[in-house]
């Protein structure tokens, strides 16, 4: 049987962006996060928030018009905005902290069915980078977690339990992945989209804990 | 006699830092927050056992190349990893220890394996916040970041309105070396862009706080509402050569919008 | 749909702030910094059983026409004494609950001669780090100020590198008042010399953060670098009548200096 | 016996201000500390800070060019000056309580031998206001009162104890009063210079704990 198709990143990531509001304040962690910014409908203002001291910062910089003293929490070189603010990290910080960020996107490594994350430490190396992945997880009012559905190896990365370190306890919202769209609720893991041609069953087969499927699942929008 | 923070040269900016000093260094990680020439005056001056407490515990020359091929990469960049290079650190205190992809291994973290270094791994917000308690004169905060994860550790605990908080301390260190835009000669700063980070949070919470600016301009040229750091946080100043402020004086001309 | 944080009315602005609602109100206690409308809006709005936050609880309209013979007090300034002498305060939370001489008696101190509000007196800074903690949600934090003192009582206190500090709590707030100089419609503020003051600390301190301004500008005048309050942390901006912005631009002109 | 002069506020204030260095940073309360800004010697460049907000700023304001967003702690108006800053109060007070003013000079009901300072709280009032004082008193690297040295009625002010709420304990290092100038040290108070005309006994005589007369013991310059 062939390899049936998984979403793209940038699939992912346009499934993503429709959870953005109109006003609302957005931290877009390293890599599959960062692509969010191409997707949100152009009639909603977004603003962008980077914890390295910028919030309602442009698109990613030409190499021509970048600037280094203008980068984003993943080092890439970023653009002004009209409207944009810029702050020390003490402050950036207290954002976060203080609850002032609407949606933050991360990557993971593992995801519980209580909504623990685990993202910034692999066992084999021994050590890691917390970076702000901690106080985002935290301090944002909502939190999606956007990864592959399961490791290269095919092995569940939604889990029971985590067995990596903890980012932080129960603070996933909601997680979307290569296969499917999953609300972090009270009752549980609830299945509300799957990829093209996925069943239920089968998204189940490759995620640990019980998926409780929504009466209104339905297929993830592709771009 | 009028006040001059600026001293001639950055060998003598760091002359006086002693084996094992605790040093704030500034920046993100990145080339254009970060103290290059003061890491590169203290990597010639020799200090042993530093502890080093930045985002990063950096990546040094060698590490820079390699980045180089997705990241832009000036000559002039240095960052702690040129200390650790150099084993003169002893100990970081860091958000970003590692680099995330398990190929890229600095120097630091080639001594860490050895055992031969030591690592203190804070959340990014609550090192910053650490880091300011300092410059504030506050002892210790409870702080909700870190609960149910290896943060807790071995720290104190107290529920505040229903959220376990975890008891984090200040971190206070002899020397901070940071990177502004431009100063005066009192030890005003304004920074450029997103290079303030954590140069801006650290400007004060060292018993000494040395800044390395692209220029010194006179006292009242600064609009007072710009500035992010005021004189009283900043012990010396020394002036970049050069081949950085042009390269960044070109960016300016080019990026209208970030006004200067 | 483009983001407009500014509403009409004052009245407009503070219509929803209820009964027993706790309100930091801006400012040092002089005119400049004041929320003077805002005030006044909340006076004639009439929510009752207030617990007010700020540097003072304010003098109220009658006192102000005697301290006009030191200090200049124009038409248009309301403190929190408006709210004191309308019956609408229950509790104050300040650290200069009444004023210097014993014979200026404000409407808040006779009230609390009678036993009819209530008064926690806290230091300027911890008053105002207290304020920040609930806004860069931090639980509470060890200060070294009040220990030996009557602050200290009641307190949990800890020894931290041999100084007694006391354990202060965040002051949550449901509603701000504050006074800027200028925004921008997605709440990006600066202020103006003095006036920053307690308004910059209380930003975003509080569920809702209400801001007076003198006028709101299109989005990217304001220098990025010199924005002292980022758009998140304002929910509401109204502009003042002509009549206070006429008087401040009167004195700019004649300030060169204090650059605007 | 005619009662003998004391010094003038402003002898006080020009006495206080020889203790100012180049390059210092001072914080002036309300009352006779303000009027020190007017005496340091021109070679020295002080830098004053004001906790409500501004380092740096310029003289009192005369009553034409006054700008009523810039006030000191006093509510006065004052001026510009080249290298000000201007920052909010929570940065205001990390200044103080980090220990980044190098002194500070406020007025007092009541000092202690030990250096306990009282200045804040009248009894009779039942009702007072602490403002910045206790930041101050604890957070300035250095600490100066300036005060008569008796009370209205003839009462010692520096008192074996305190009465009076404390503003801070053990803070004081310098008292300069209409009657002389004594330091605040391990030993006890040591009575350092007299205003002329006064003997160390008469001042002795107003004064309730021991006094050390210092071996050197002068008369206060009079401006």
């Amino acid at each position: 049987m062939a390899e049936k198709e998984r979403l793209s990143r940038e699939t992912m990531a346009f499934r993503v962006a429709k959870e953005f509001q109109d006003g609302m304040v957005v931290n877009l962690g390293i890599g599959i996060p960062t692509l969010c910014v191409n997707y949100p409908s152009p009639d909603k203002e977004i603003l962008y928030h980077t914890e390295n001291g910028a919030l309602n910062f442009g698109p990613i910089a030409t190499p021509e018009d970048g600037d280094l003293d203008l980068v984003n929490a993943g080092g890439q070189l970023v653009t002004t905005k009209p409207g944009m603010s810029l702050f020390s990290h003490d402050e950036s910080f207290a954002m976060i902290r203080g609850g002032h960020i609407d949606l933050c996107v991360l990557g993971a490594m593992q995801v519980s069915e209580k909504g623990d994350l685990a993202n910034w430490l692999l066992p084999e190396r021994g050590i890691g980078s917390i970076g702000g992945g901690m106080d985002l997880a935290i301090g944002a009012k909502r939190l999606i977690v956007v990864m592959e559905h399961t490791t290269k190896d095919g092995q569940p990365k939604i889990l029971r339990k985590c067995n990596y370190e903890l980012t932080a306890p129960e603070c996933v919202d909601m997680i979307v992945t290569d296969l499917a769209v999953i609300d972090v609720a009270k009752e549980g893991l609830v299945l509300k989209e799957l990829a093209p041609g996925w069943t239920a069953a089968e998204v189940q087969g490759l995620t640990e804990p019980r998926l409780i499927v929504s009466s209104d699942v339905k297929e993830v929008e592709i771009m | 006699m009028a006040i001059n923070k600026v001293v001639a040269s950055f060998d003598e900016a760091v002359k006086d830092i002693f084996d094992g000093a605790t040093i704030l260094i500034g920046g993100f990680g990145t080339p254009g927050g970060s103290p290059s020439y003061l890491i590169e005056a203290l990597s010639r001056q020799g200090a042993k056992d530093l502890t080093i407490v930045g985002n990063t515990v950096g990546i040094g020359k060698e590490l820079m190349q390699v980045v180089a091929s997705f990241m832009s990469v000036p000559e002039w960049w240095y960052d702690g990893g040129q200390l650790a290079a150099n084993r003169q650190v002893r100990k970081g205190i860091a958000a970003f220890p590692v680099s995330a992809s398990p190929l890229l291994v600095s120097p630091f973290e080639k001594q860490l394996r050895a055992g031969e270094v030591e690592i203190e791994i804070v959340p990014q917000g609550t090192l910053a916040e650490r880091i300011r308690a300092a410059k504030a004169g506050i002892g210790a905060f409870y702080c909700p970041i870190g609960p149910g994860t290896m943060v807790e550790k071995g720290k104190e605990t107290k529920v505040i309105d229903g959220k376990k908080h975890v008891l984090e301390y200040a971190i206070k260190a002899d020397f901070g070396l940071i990177r502004a835009y431009k100063a005066d000669r009192l030890g005003n700063l304004i920074y450029r862009g997103t290079s303030r980070t954590f140069n801006a949070t650290m400007a004060g919470a060292a018993k000494v706080t040395i800044v390395e600016v692209d220029e010194v301009v006179d006292a009242g040229e600064l609009d007072p509402e710009r500035i992010a750091t005021p004189a009283l946080y900043i012990d010396r100043i020394v002036v970049r050569p050069d081949e950085g402020r042009a390269q960044i004086k070109q960016k300016i001309s080019k990026e209208e919008q970030l006004q200067t």
